[in-house]
């Protein structure tokens, strides 16, 4: 028996998903290949997933060893290349221990619903020409509508460690969560409305110009509010070593701890490839037939690049300051570049309502202006908040002593 | 509307990844802030005191490299000066500017390690850190150069230090001084404007001079306090009358003067020793004294340095036998930590785990 | 500029000025205050504009068998001078002192290091208990007849 | 511009990304080790040693042990005793050098390595055998003749008396050969002339050591 995709399926646009389908089509009942088709899919997906967080630690510590004047790990392997198995076997045989008191069910239920969002989300990311799980129309809510799950997830894992410094990075966490949506969802509203689309795909193919260059206050704004979300640095206060030990995950060892682990670079991977796709124009790029794949790796690595290298140079944020740079700093960038980009849409847009490559680079010259003098004007208005008046000298100042003084 | 809180006690340490060793403070929160502060002390308890008083002269040289163990030469030099003054002894000119030399080089050591931990404490991942230890390497290369050892240097000797510096710790000294110039201009440029730290540290836990005074505190925080004491100007020791420095001062009384106290005391520290580079002569580096050392009996000397972290002194009694009959180690950490409910009372916790850093201690020298 | 340091019988005088039941003789470098007038002559070292020392160095206190003696070292920033002065308190058990705690506050773990360490009470400090050691440890390790 | 510190951080972790890591990757490569460097083997010269015990009265924590008996050989001659035990309980020591500072005989030397890690404490302690047949590499830790230099003023300004990048060590004690007990001594051939310490022991070499000498 043979069977086949309907053509307004979500899946119809994955051709290796067309190809599973058909060839297990040929022996099988048609809805269980559909079945079957699925779960190979999800099983390519989250090893994916799990691979992109295996060799993201990797890169990571060795980026931050080079970006430290050290080396790295480079025992296990060529360049320590093998570093995160050998790490994921030490923790494998580790005791799986959970505190007493704490809520167990939640308590084991966390690593799943950290690690699940993650692969749900890179359903809809297509990483070369039709290779998108599921090519949806809404891909851009979508995402936004998973990521948020993390959250929660957070909280759990926060509440139910039975732990203070897990109840302080939940409650760190959720904060920053909360608001850094609102910036994050209105810099990605520009960018759907310069592709009027929603989907993935469509945004891809609408990127003749990156949309770095035609929108980067956007990606600005993008960027920093996904950094406070994946709790990276200089917003990773949920997790913040230094102070809460290891945030709501102080408590997780073992296996459960590889995942949060995994989840959390495995993070980092995702939203890379999303900004990469977002604003760099994801597989777009020359020969972008056969190395559509290639070029969309390379963006997603530069970003992921950024995200180390901003680790490795910022000191992290107080909370209460980085509540600030989301409401006073961030939402404002996001509005301006909000109505720009408006205007802009309705100024240039043709009759049929459609921009061409020219509009968009008018657009890229004038919202790097904006860009420039947005962030000046609000980065001056947060500096006033901050400056401080020298204190009166102390009468216990020894005289004849020659002294330096600080400005 | 009223939302019901409640205060919350969390130990933080003694294991804690940024508490500078074994130190427990109990704090209650209120949310974020911080209502109640009480330190815990004596997890590195080692009876220095009762071990020195068991052990000759000399040999308790060995006991203060394990006092404040990222200053181990200044804790040499304060003990010295102690015995000395107990003998009443001079050590020769050569053995003062090694003493200088060695104690200002430590200095630099310990800031490094100060400021790099204040800055890790901010939650820069490392790199100000490594930064920091790569400049620290040199200089206890240079330690081993001198004495053979990094750390637990023993380099001093009551009457001088043990011995000459090897021909090649001239030059060595000389190209870590011209690299050192680069490495900490590069920190300097990562770290002293940027905004980050800026706005995490400026007008964070300012203590008045008045109230850093009636605390007993010394050093880096005192300075930072606006009071420009520094016993290395107000009662010179070793070669310090012989060269020049200027005593930094800070005027906002916070934790981003207390971390820039010590990057300018740094610079203060290079100038130095390139003045006992110039100014150092040929001759003996250690006074012919007994290997087992009786000073008169009813003798009592109390000798003080400006450490890395402030005010260290060895209050020495002698009965006339061969070991101190007491011997009080004035600690700077401890007595410095004596303004904590200042420094985080009304602060967050972000603002406690910094603020403990920019006070800068050193728990081997906290419980003694 | 160094440092002037005061004879002790430069500081007995200027103490027996004010407080002259608080003193009791001098030696070389130190004055010899009673024990019950520490916290007097504190206040009065400290607030004395001629005197000025509002600086603690260290409190240190020495067990000769028969005796202790407590010691305080002193110094006025504004001033530049430092002077030492001592108490000394016979016998060995139930040893007290006035604490200078509300003097000056850097006296805190520094009494209460001697109270842990020495066996030397401090009265009217307010978190009079052990610092170094647990509660319940039997005994005071630096005097001289603990092994 | 607000947040410009914040670039030149950036730009300073960048230049740092393409220099070269200034660690050491231990197995491989080795820290460079100076001669003063006090190491874990102790050197020992049994020729020299009197058993007169100094190291161990002089050590702060106590870890040496001697126990020595006359021998009959040495009694006429004055300043020999037979040594049976010396041991130094390795995991107690704090390699402070004060043994080595207290030796009057030049005997006792700090060793150069530092790769002695051992999986039980019963084997840290260094029996008089050990010391015996190890391998003696001394370091120069209060023993400027090792040095190479002695004699020489030692110059204040040194750093102009040395050219630039020349730190070749004069001595080398990991990379050198093993030294023996006349190689290490402070004294000339006629202080062994006078049957001091060891000449017993190895009478004939050392005669024919003192007869190369003159």
């Amino acid at each position: 028996m043979s069977c086949q995709l309907a053509a307004d399926n979500v899946l119809y646009a994955n051709g290796l998903y067309r190809l599973v389908y058909d060839l297990v089509g040929t022996i099988l009942p048609c809805w269980l290949s559909y079945v079957i088709a699925g779960l190979v899919m999800i099983f390519v997906l989250v090893n994916a997933v799990l691979l992109g967080a295996a060799v993201i630690t990797w890169a990571e510590r060795r980026l931050l060893g080079r970006f430290q004047n050290r080396v790295g790990p480079n025992r296990w392997g060529p360049f320590g290349l093998f570093q995160p198995l050998a790490d994921l076997l030490k923790l494998l045989t580790k005791e799986d221990l959970t505190p007493d008191g704490a809520d167990k069910p939640v308590f084991a239920l966390v690593p799943i619903l950290m690690v699940a969002p993650l692969v749900m989300m890179t359903a809809v990311i297509p990483f070369a020409e039709n290779t998108s799980l599921a090519a949806l129309n809404v891909g851009v809510l979508y995402i936004l509508a998973v990521s948020s799950i993390t959250s929660i997830a957070i909280f759990m894992a926060g509440w139910s460690s039975n732990n203070r410094y897990a109840m302080f990075g939940a409650a760190r966490s959720v904060a920053v969560l909360i608001s850094y949506e609102v910036p994050v969802v209105l810099s990605l509203l520009g960018v759907v409305m310069v592709a009027a689309s929603m989907s993935l795909g469509s945004i891809v193919e609408a990127q003749v110009l990156p949309f770095f260059l035609v929108q980067p206050l956007a990606f600005f704004v993008f960027m920093a509010g996904m950094s406070a979300e994946l709790n990276r640095s200089p917003f990773d206060v949920a997790e913040a070593e230094s102070e809460i030990i290891a945030g709501y995950h102080t408590e997780y060892s073992g296996v459960k701890f590889a995942l949060i682990q995994a989840a959390e670079f495995g993070g980092v991977g995702v939203v890379s490839a999303i900004a990469a796709t977002l604003f760099l124009g994801g597989w777009s790029g020359p020969w972008s037939e056969y190395l559509g794949w290639l070029w969309f790796l390379i963006k997603t690595g530069a970003i992921v690049f950024l995200f180390i290298w901003f680790r490795a140079t910022y000191p992290r944020l107080r909370i209460d300051q980085i509540m600030a740079v989301s409401w006073k700093f961030l939402l404002p960038l996001s509005l301006v570049n909000l109505a720009a980009v408006t205007l802009e849409v309705f100024l240039l847009r043709g009759p049929e309502g459609v921009l061409t490559t020219g509009d968009l680079g008018i657009m890229a010259v004038i919202n790097v202006v904006v860009t420039v003098v947005a962030i000046w004007v609000f980065g001056n208005l947060i500096r006033d908040r901050v400056k401080f008046q020298a204190r009166q000298p102390s009468d216990v100042v020894v005289p004849g002593v020659t002294t330096i003084e600080v400005h | 509307m009223t939302i019901r809180t409640e205060p919350m006690t969390v130990n933080v340490g003694p294991q804690h990844p940024s508490t500078h060793g074994v130190f427990r403070v109990r704090i209650t929160f209120d949310g974020e802030d911080i209502v109640e502060v009480e330190p815990v002390f004596g997890y590195l308890h080692r009876g220095t005191e009762k071990l020195a008083e068991e052990r000759n002269y000399v040999q308790v040289v060995t006991l203060t490299d394990r006092l404040d163990y990222t200053s181990s030469m200044i804790n040499n030099q304060a003990y010295c000066i102690a015995v000395e003054r107990l003998l009443g002894v001079e050590p020769p000119p050569r053995a003062k500017y090694l003493r200088t030399l060695t104690a200002e080089l430590q200095r630099i050591a310990a800031h490094l390690i100060a400021v790099g931990f204040f800055v890790q404490e901010l939650g820069a991942f490392g790199t100000p850190l490594m930064y920091a230890f790569r400049s620290r390497e040199r200089i206890l290369e240079l330690f081993e150069m001198l004495c053979g050892a990094r750390i637990t240097v023993s380099y001093m000797r009551p009457g001088g230090v043990f011995a000459d510096a090897p021909r090649e710790f001239w030059p060595a000294l000389d190209r870590f001084l011209e690299d050192f110039e680069v490495e900490f201009a590069e920190m300097e440029q990562l770290l002293l404007e940027n905004e980050i730290l800026m706005i995490r540290t400026r007008g964070v836990s300012p203590i008045p001079p008045e109230v850093a005074v009636n605390n007993s505190v010394s050093g880096p925080v005192l300075r930072a306090s606006g009071v420009n004491w520094d016993w290395r100007k107000q009662d010179p020791y070793d070669a310090y009358d012989q060269v020049e420095f200027d005593v930094p001062v800070g005027s906002h009384w916070d934790n981003y003067d207390r971390f820039w106290v010590r990057i300018q005391e740094v610079h203060q520290s290079l100038r130095i020793i390139r003045q006992c580079i110039e100014q150092i002569e040929p001759g003996p580096a250690r006074l012919e004294l007994p290997l087992v050392l009786r000073p008169d009996p009813g003798r009592e000397a109390y000798g003080r340095v400006e450490a890395s972290k402030g005010e260290l002194a060895f209050y020495l009694v002698s009965d006339g036998g061969i070991a101190p009959y007491r011997c009080k180690i004035r600690s700077p950490s401890l007595i410095n930590l004596t303004i904590i409910e200042e420094l985080l009372v009304g602060w967050k916790l972000a603002d406690m785990i910094v603020s403990l850093g920019s006070i800068d201690i050193n728990m081997g020298e906290v419980d003694r | 500029m160094a440092v002037r340091e005061w004879a002790g019988q430069e500081l007995s005088e200027a103490l027996r000025r004010e407080l002259p039941e608080a003193v009791e003789g001098f030696d070389e470098t130190a004055a010899w205050v009673n024990p019950s007038q520490v916290g007097a002559a504190a206040i009065f070292l400290r607030d004395e504009p001629s005197l000025d020392f509002r600086f603690l160095n260290s409190i240190t206190a020495i067990d000769y068998v028969e005796y202790f003696d407590v010691v305080y070292h002193l110094t006025s920033l504004k001033q530049q001078w430092c002077a030492v002065f001592k108490t000394r308190l016979y016998g060995r058990q139930d040893l007290s002192l006035p604490s200078v705690y509300q003097v000056w506050k850097g006296a805190d773990y520094q009494e209460r290091e001697i109270w842990d360490l020495m066996g030397v009470y401090f009265e009217g400090h307010p978190n009079m208990k052990r610092i170094m050691l647990w509660e319940g440890f039997e005994g005071h390790p630096l005097r001289k007849d603990f092994l | 511009m607000y947040g410009f510190a914040m670039v030149k951080g950036l730009l300073v972790t960048l230049k740092n990304l393409t220099r070269k890591p200034f660690t050491i990757q231990y197995p491989e490569e080795r820290a460079r080790q100076h001669p003063r460097f006090r190491g874990e083997e102790f050197v020992w010269y049994e020729e020299r040693c009197t058993g007169c015990a100094s190291c161990a009265k002089y050590c702060p924590l106590g870890i040496i042990k001697i126990v020595t008996s006359p021998s009959e050989s040495a009694i006429p001659q004055g300043d020999k005793y037979r040594l049976e035990v010396f041991d130094i309980e390795l995991q107690r020591c704090m390699f402070c050098g004060l043994c080595v500072e207290a030796c009057p005989y030049d005997a006792l030397f700090m060793g150069s390595g530092f790769e002695q890690g051992q999986y039980s404490r019963k084997n840290m302690v260094i029996t008089i055998d050990q010391l015996r047949n190890a391998e003696k590499h001394p370091s120069t830790w209060f023993r400027p003749q090792l040095e190479g230099y002695e004699g020489e003023p030692s110059s204040g300004r040194g750093s102009r008396s040395i050219a630039q990048g020349d730190s070749r060590f004069t001595y080398d004690p990991r990379g050198g050969p093993p030294l023996g007990w006349r190689e290490v001594g402070r004294e000339g051939w006629r202080w062994h002339q006078r049957e001091k310490a060891g000449m017993r022991l190895d009478t004939e070499s050392a005669e024919q050591a003192g007869a190369g000498d003159e």
